[in-house]
């Protein structure tokens, strides 16, 4: 048995992938294809049953509609402004866990960053409504703003993590180097820091980005009246159980997503979430 | 005039159960957060356990976010019944999923308020199709020491102009769209409406474009209680749409909050719990309408959830004396003001025909807009 | 020569890491234009050293001069030093002529110019023609010369290398030895070279310093270094020590003590007849092994009175086959006087 | 790179804030836990263990953290299955659509959650009720590990690439089959790596709340959906509070443990 | 000795990765007992051939045999050979004891006995009392020991080094040198032994191959090799290969064609004056370089007749100092005729 899987390196690596791929390959991508399938569906909207027609119709309203440009348009905003946030935020923060802390506390500050992660997402959120609320801790109010900062706060250990992984596995002689020609720090960050690091960045703002993108739960706990295209989605499938219409809005998300990680995948970001 | 209920529409032909008799020994429901509670939230909270001991009918719960889901849950065959709001019944009876309910086995429906029996979204051409669980209005609530005089209208979160800007909530659900019809109804009569569930387009553009311009005046949409409460608390909302028992949590929080029905009326729900035609286990069923609608459980499931109970009898049972009162369970002339959430759908409800109504899909989009 | 003129002065310098004394009380004087070479076992504080004079640590104590100024307190930005590390660090995401034109492109050196030195600079490592590649796709001897490029474009008043060679092969070493021993005569700048490997250290440099345990041993010529090593450590280190002490000493020698002999300073002569001259020494043994190392031989001879030395002999008429007959024959050793050195 | 004493100062500072930024709406959590008020007014009225004592008595929060680590234990489970699957076939062999495959496994945790939880939802009522299957744990379990994969793949990946073919090489030559290559060199030296893989996959399937509420069967109440449906009820909010200090608190033990045990041997 | 009787036997071995040939057409017999070097520069095919061997790659094409015994198709675990990496390989998650044990382990070789075998093969590389440390707690030298033992302890009919001194310091690589030979001299195991240092290959080995560019290019001892190199890439790989060619072998050797003497083959001597011998030939020339290494020292002279040849000296008598004055001095280069060879 042993000796006839050594032999076949083609027999070994059909088994290694099968189930994986089985598993995203048919199962989630299917999932995803039949999804999208039935934006050109139409439903009865008494019942809730599909009409298995083809119609561009859902998508003919999601484009013509001027609303839902002004909410992907938005959700695409505070996407990009929470990465903004975080990668501010995460990158010092990485920076002096990676490279002026001690080994040993090292550890810990992993810890201290991973730690957040198990308090309830809505819990948090709900500590920021608290704290936004006029008379609480910051007393800023809701809306899209306050949105911003509680997406943030909620995804910055995913921004801290990747971005500190990166900056531990960059050599101290290369800055150490630098140095050594005769740069100084800031300009040792432009050129050796910042374009090394770059991939743990983006492989962070790949969560960020995605998280922020699909989030319709803080909106609706700190957005005061708006809304996101998450809510878009959750309210035609949740609420109005209108599958072909929540189907034809998530391809908004999607395809951003997809030309996100088209984008990326070069810079070999894929390797370092 | 025609039997009472809804009419206009032939649900599938499915017979009542004709008789109760033992129970399977369990029973399969799908049912609103706090209307079956088996104490493992609090242990004081728990009109299951009773029930199981008495019937030996064990009870499954599985708890649903909206009334789509329970329309989908439903429709998997895997539940006996289900306590249906009004934009959900009507939907569940049409397309076969549950049955008539005989009310003649269920001991405790003779107390149930007439208000609430043989009502459009609980019953078809005068056969029933569910007992009746509980009701209540969609009030109109104010901070008392910033919003005065004490508003008696709605016109309060209408008013582009209102001195409250920033600080008005509404109802984050398309079914809000409802609240301006009823406004409508009232100050601009020349629009027809009779149902705020059944508009046509230009009814309907009319309530649209009411809510757009609300929309400026809003501060936050509320969706859950803590958050309601909570705003009124800080005083981040100062007036706007509320539940009875929020108006009474926030009161025994010392939130400084008064609330009415206001002059136009309002919108409301009243529950029904029905039996699913394909039952697996229809006795244990019938004895759980008959429980739930019970004085005692009825009157818990009132208290807990915050509601006016459906059993007139519940209102000696209540551990606080004054709850029936609070609520208004009795006061038919109250409840004759309010306008129990339907399911919109293209055949208009207030019997209109020629015309086709915007049904629920379209106020969900629209209620998008609104928002922007 | 003094002080002021000095590349590099170090004055009791000292690096204390926790409870680690790595570097513990250095005097060091490089002069300008040299190529001077630190050599010790591994953990003897030699890159400790390098470091401090580069900037990237801090002494605990003493002080470092360039040029007779005291930068002991100057970011390494600051000094006019430039070092080739062990292990390039060459920025992987430049390619080699932005990698070497890094250091004018800090100094905000135009940008023609730039181009030109860095050019040449390549050019004086016989890398043209490299210049679009990326370090990953380059061969380990390559990228060290992209280093050294890197560092000379900068024309620093001192060279700073680490073990630059330790990665290569044995050959590509011995290439490298020579061409780097070139550069340095061409351009002129101080080189101060750390390596533990001695006879690197002995072909390339004009002055040795021996490292052990943070101090300095001895410093001198690598003939001073390897034929007059002041004490037993550099002796052991720097090449091989051929130790004969106790009974062996007093017979052979006719004094008691520790004494040494260089391997290359042994004569094997066959059988047991031939006399030492006045001024030599002799001790007859037996021949344990022999090892052919094609240019010269190495016999292992037991001596009769006690121990064991080494004696190396050239290839110079001998055919290999003979000398491998002589394995278990009887030999005398003889030296001259003048090649023992007593031992401390 | 030689930072001057300010700007070493000014990154620890950063770090400092960013760890205060961090922690500071976490205390508001544990002092609402202790708050009177139902609805968190700010500041505290007054301090209470009512809470704490209540949510010792709810069975329902045993009940839906039970569900939780019974659902995360088996995404994780899964997870590490298909994961270290998938970095194996991409680490150790050269095939056509390699790349594909770890866009692949990267794709669900970089789709939107709710488009992640439609899709899983349709598909599983499309495909399974035909089979009498519902939604349950089970379907919870698959939607789960559909994300997680993705962090014990790129964990294994890393650790496979830094740990070379070199000590299976020496086990085979010592004359180990491939079977037991795997178990006495192959899996020692990859523990940690699973180790921080599945860590972080449970803590994302515990916390998971989107994908949950699409694939969640009846009576299936996940920690999170437990939280999602008591923080709306005044009565329940303060409990809730409670529930999530106490799990801050008492994650720190299994994030320390796994720590510890990542920094051995087979991290370097 | 016949075929079958052959530790290792390679016929027409060949290996490609894709376009690349890393063997090409290896044919080879490897003696029971033996101590075999294979040497060759960086990328000629060495470890590939290693591989093959131990059954870590399958061969292109050509056959592998062990003791007579066709194991081209076998996987590593099905053959009787063991393996001591240039890395050391070691199980880090295992300590030293663990580490010898394991092929033993896996053999189901009973624990007692499991436990002796591997305690004395840690004798053997005198490693007692370091059975409880991990690889990490070990210095290079004791991880080789190990590395060593683990693969001793299974007593294979071969055992494969692939530069298994590549990695330790100068020094301790001598040290390692003499032992790893005692060693085989007592075990007895046929040894095939990497490396590309070409000193390591002729002092310790009983033959050598040398590789080029995946072919074999000579096997021989280690004389026959260095001394009669059988190519140019030969001489110029096993030791200096100063060569004579062109109009300089006309005028210095009367004979057209590319010869080639070794270094320490060449006499200096100062002045124009010294006539060669019958037996002799000579070239005058000015010294461009004195290169002092301890031992010896290498005098790079500059032939009037064209060409620079390399002159190794022992520094038996002659003082450093001395030497070092001869730089730009005139010299003639005296040999003997036998030690020339013409190089194809
Ligand atoms: N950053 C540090 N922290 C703690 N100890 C250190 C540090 N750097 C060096 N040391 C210790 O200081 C001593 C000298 O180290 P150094 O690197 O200078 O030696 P070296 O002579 O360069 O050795 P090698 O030849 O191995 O490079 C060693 O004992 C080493 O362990
Ligand atoms: N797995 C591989 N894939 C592609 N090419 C390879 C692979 N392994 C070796 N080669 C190529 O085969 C040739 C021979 O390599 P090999 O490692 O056998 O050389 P070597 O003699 O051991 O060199 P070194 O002294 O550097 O170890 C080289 O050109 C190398 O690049
Ligand atoms: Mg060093
Ligand atoms: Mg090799």
């Amino acid at each position: 048995m042993a000796a006839f899987l050594h032999r076949r390196a083609g027999v070994r690596l059909s088994l290694l992938l099968s189930a994986p791929l089985a598993w995203l390959g048919l199962a989630y991508l299917g999932a995803l294809a039949a999804l999208f399938l039935t934006a050109f569906y139409g439903t009865d909207t008494f019942t809730g049953e599909l009409i298995r027609t083809f119609t561009w119709a859902n998508f003919q309203d999601l484009v013509t509609t001027e609303v839902y440009r002004t909410i992907a348009l938005r959700s695409l905003g505070v996407a990009l402004a929470v990465t903004a946030i975080d990668l501010v935020v995460a990158f010092p923060m990485a920076f002096a866990m990676a490279k002026l802390a001690s080994p040993r506390s090292r550890r810990w500050l992993v810890i201290a960053v991973l730690t957040p992660l198990w308090a309830s997402y809505l819990v948090k959120a709900y500590a920021w409504r608290v704290m936004l609320s006029s008379g609480g801790l910051l007393g800023w109010g809701f809306g899209v703003t306050a949105t911003i900062l509680t997406l943030a706060y909620l995804w910055l250990p995913y921004m801290i993590l990747p971005i500190y992984a990166g900056l531990e596995r960059l050599p101290d002689s290369l800055l150490e180097a630098a140095g050594d020609l005769g740069a100084r720090a800031s300009r040792v960050f432009r050129t050796i820091v910042w374009p090394l690091a770059f991939p743990a960045v983006v492989a962070g703002s790949i969560f960020t980005f995605s998280l922020s993108l699909g989030d319709y739960i803080a909106v609706k706990i700190v957005g005061g009246r708006s809304q996101l295209i998450g809510n878009v989605v959750y309210d035609n499938i949740g609420a109005a159980n209108n599958l072909p219409f929540a189907a034809a809005v998530a391809t908004v998300p999607v395809l951003i997503m997809l030309v996100y990680l088209a984008a990326v995948r070069r810079t070999g970001a894929l390797e370092n979430l | 005039a025609p039997a009472p209920g809804r009419s206009g529409f032939a649900p599938p032909k499915i017979d009542a159960l004709q008789s109760v008799g033992t129970g399977e020994g369990q029973v399969n429901l799908v049912a609103w957060a706090g209307y079956v509670e088996d104490g493992s939230t609090d242990p004081k909270v728990d009109w299951v356990t009773p029930f199981e001991q008495a019937t030996g009918c064990q009870v499954n719960t599985k708890i649903a976010g909206t009334s789509d889901e329970m329309v989908n849950l439903m429709r998997t065959g895997e539940y006996d019944a289900v306590s249906a709001s009004g934009d959900a019944s009507l939907r569940l009876i049409a397309a076969g999923t549950v049955a008539p309910v005989n009310t003649s086995l269920i001991p405790s429906y003779t107390d149930v308020f007439d208000g609430l029996k043989s009502k459009p979204w609980n019953s078809v051409n005068g056969v029933a199709y569910g007992v009746p669980h509980g009701r209540g209005a969609n009030l109109l609530m104010w901070r008392t020491d910033t919003v005065k005089p004490a508003p008696d209208s709605w016109s309060v979160v209408f008013d582009p102009a209102s001195p409250y800007k920033g600080k008005v909530t509404a109802y984050d659900s398309p079914i809000y769209i409802a609240d301006a019809a009823v406004y409508l109804m009232a100050t601009k009569p020349d629009l027809g409406i009779k149902n705020p569930y059944a508009l046509d387009d230009k009814q309907f553009q009319a309530a649209v474009d009411l809510l757009k311009q609300q929309k400026q005046i809003i501060g936050e949409y509320w969706s859950d209680y803590t958050k309601e409460i909570q705003a009124f608390k800080s005083g981040d909302s100062v007036v706007g749409t509320t539940w009875q028992v929020i108006v009474n949590v926030a009161k025994g929080e010392k939130a400084p909050v008064e609330a009415v029905l206001p002059k136009e009326g309002a919108t409301g729900w009243s529950d029904t719990w029905m039996v699913a035609a394909k039952a697996a286990h229809p006795n244990c069923a019938y004895k759980w309408l008959d429980h739930i609608i019970s004085p005692k459980a009825n009157a818990q499931v009132a208290e807990y959830f915050g509601e006016a109970p459906s059993n007139a009898k519940a209102c000696q049972e209540t551990a606080d004396a004054k709850h029936c009162e609070t609520f208004h369970a009795t006061d038919e002339a109250y409840f004759s003001k309010v306008h129990y959430w339907t399911t919109p759908i293209a055949q208009c409800l207030d019997g209109r025909t020629g015309v086709t109504c915007k049904d629920y899909a379209e106020w969900t989009r629209a209620w998008t807009e609104i928002k922007g | 020569m003094p002080d002021q003129e000095a590349a590099v002065g170090l004055r009791g310098l000292r690096k204390d890491f926790g409870p680690v004394t790595a570097v513990d009380g250095i005097d060091l004087e490089v002069r300008d234009g040299e190529f001077f070479a630190m050599l010790g076992p591994s953990g003897s504080g030699k890159t400790t050293v390098l470091r401090m004079i580069a900037g990237f640590e801090t002494p605990t104590a003493g002080t470092v001069e360039l040029g007779g100024r005291d930068v002991t307190r100057l970011a390494p930005f600051e000094r006019d030093v430039n070092t080739v590390f062990q292990d390039y660090a060459l920025f992987p995401h430049m390619n080699v002529l932005a990698n070497v034109e890094y250091g004018l492109r800090v100094k905000r050196v135009a940008r023609a110019e730039r181009r030109e030195r860095a050019l040449a600079a390549l050019r004086s490592v016989r890398l043209e023609g490299f210049e679009g590649r990326r370090p990953g796709e380059l061969s380990g001897g390559q990228r060290q010369r992209v280093a050294l490029a890197r560092a000379l474009v900068n024309r620093p008043r001192v060279l700073l290398l680490d073990e630059p060679l330790g990665a290569l092969d044995l050959k590509l070493r011995e290439e490298m030895q020579v061409e780097l021993k070139e550069l340095q005569r061409e351009v002129g700048i101080t080189f101060l070279f750390v390596t533990h490997d001695q006879e690197e250290a002995l072909t390339m440099s004009d002055r040795v310093a021996v490292f052990d345990r943070g101090r300095i041993e001895q410093v001198g010529t690598p003939a001073e270094v390897y034929e007059r090593p002041a004490t037993a450590f550099v002796a052991g280190f720097v090449g091989t020590s051929n130790l004969i002490s106790g009974a062996a000493a007093e017979k052979v020698l006719g004094r008691p003590g520790t004494y040494s002999v260089r391997p290359e300073k042994l004569r094997v002569v066959l059988g047991e007849s031939a006399a030492a001259g006045p001024d030599e020494h002799a001790a007859a043994g037996t021949v344990a092994e022999v090892v052919y190392a094609g240019a010269a031989t190495r016999f292992v001879v037991d001596l009769d009175a006690g121990g064991r030395l080494i004696a190396l002999q050239q290839n110079l008429q001998v055919s290999s086959m003979d000398v491998m007959a002589l394995r278990g024959a009887r030999v005398r050793l003889v030296w001259q006087r003048r090649h023992e050195f007593a031992i401390t | 790179m030689n930072l001057s004493r300010t700007a070493r100062l000014l990154f620890r500072l950063a770090l400092v804030a960013g760890l205060g930024v961090i922690y500071v709406p976490l205390l508001v959590v544990l002092l609402n836990s202790f708050n009177a008020d139902r609805t968190f007014a700010w500041p505290p009225t007054g301090l209470t263990l009512r809470w704490w004592g209540a949510a010792w008595e709810s069975t329902g929060v045993r009940d839906a953290l039970w569900t939780s680590v019974r659902a995360g234990l088996g995404a994780t489970a899964i997870a590490l299955v298909l994961g270290t699957m998938a970095a194996f076939a991409v680490q150790r062999y050269r095939f056509f659509g390699r790349d594909t495959v770890s866009l692949l496994i990267i794709l669900p945790i970089a789709l939107p959650g709710i488009v992640t939880g439609i899709a899983l939802n349709n598909a599983f009522r499309t495909v399974l009720e035909p089979f009498g299957v519902g939604l349950g744990l089970f379907t919870v379990v698959v939607g789960h590990a559909t994300f997680c994969v993705v962090t014990v793949y790129n964990n294994v990946l890393a650790r496979l690439r830094r740990m070379g073919g070199a000590l299976e090489e020496a086990s085979a030559d010592l004359g180990a089959d491939p079977f037991t290559t795997f178990r006495l060199v192959t899996f020692p030296m990859m523990r940690s790596a699973l180790l921080a893989g599945g860590l972080l996959a449970f803590a994302l399937s515990f916390d998971e709340i989107i994908v949950t509420t699409f694939t969640a069967g009846a009576g299936v109440r996940t920690l999170p959906i437990w939280i999602f449906e008591n923080l709306f009820r005044p009565n329940q909010a303060p409990v809730v509070n409670v529930v999530a200090a106490a799990l801050i608190v008492a994650s720190v033990v299994p994030i320390y443990l796994a720590q510890r045990l990542s920094s051995d041997v087979g991290a370097h």
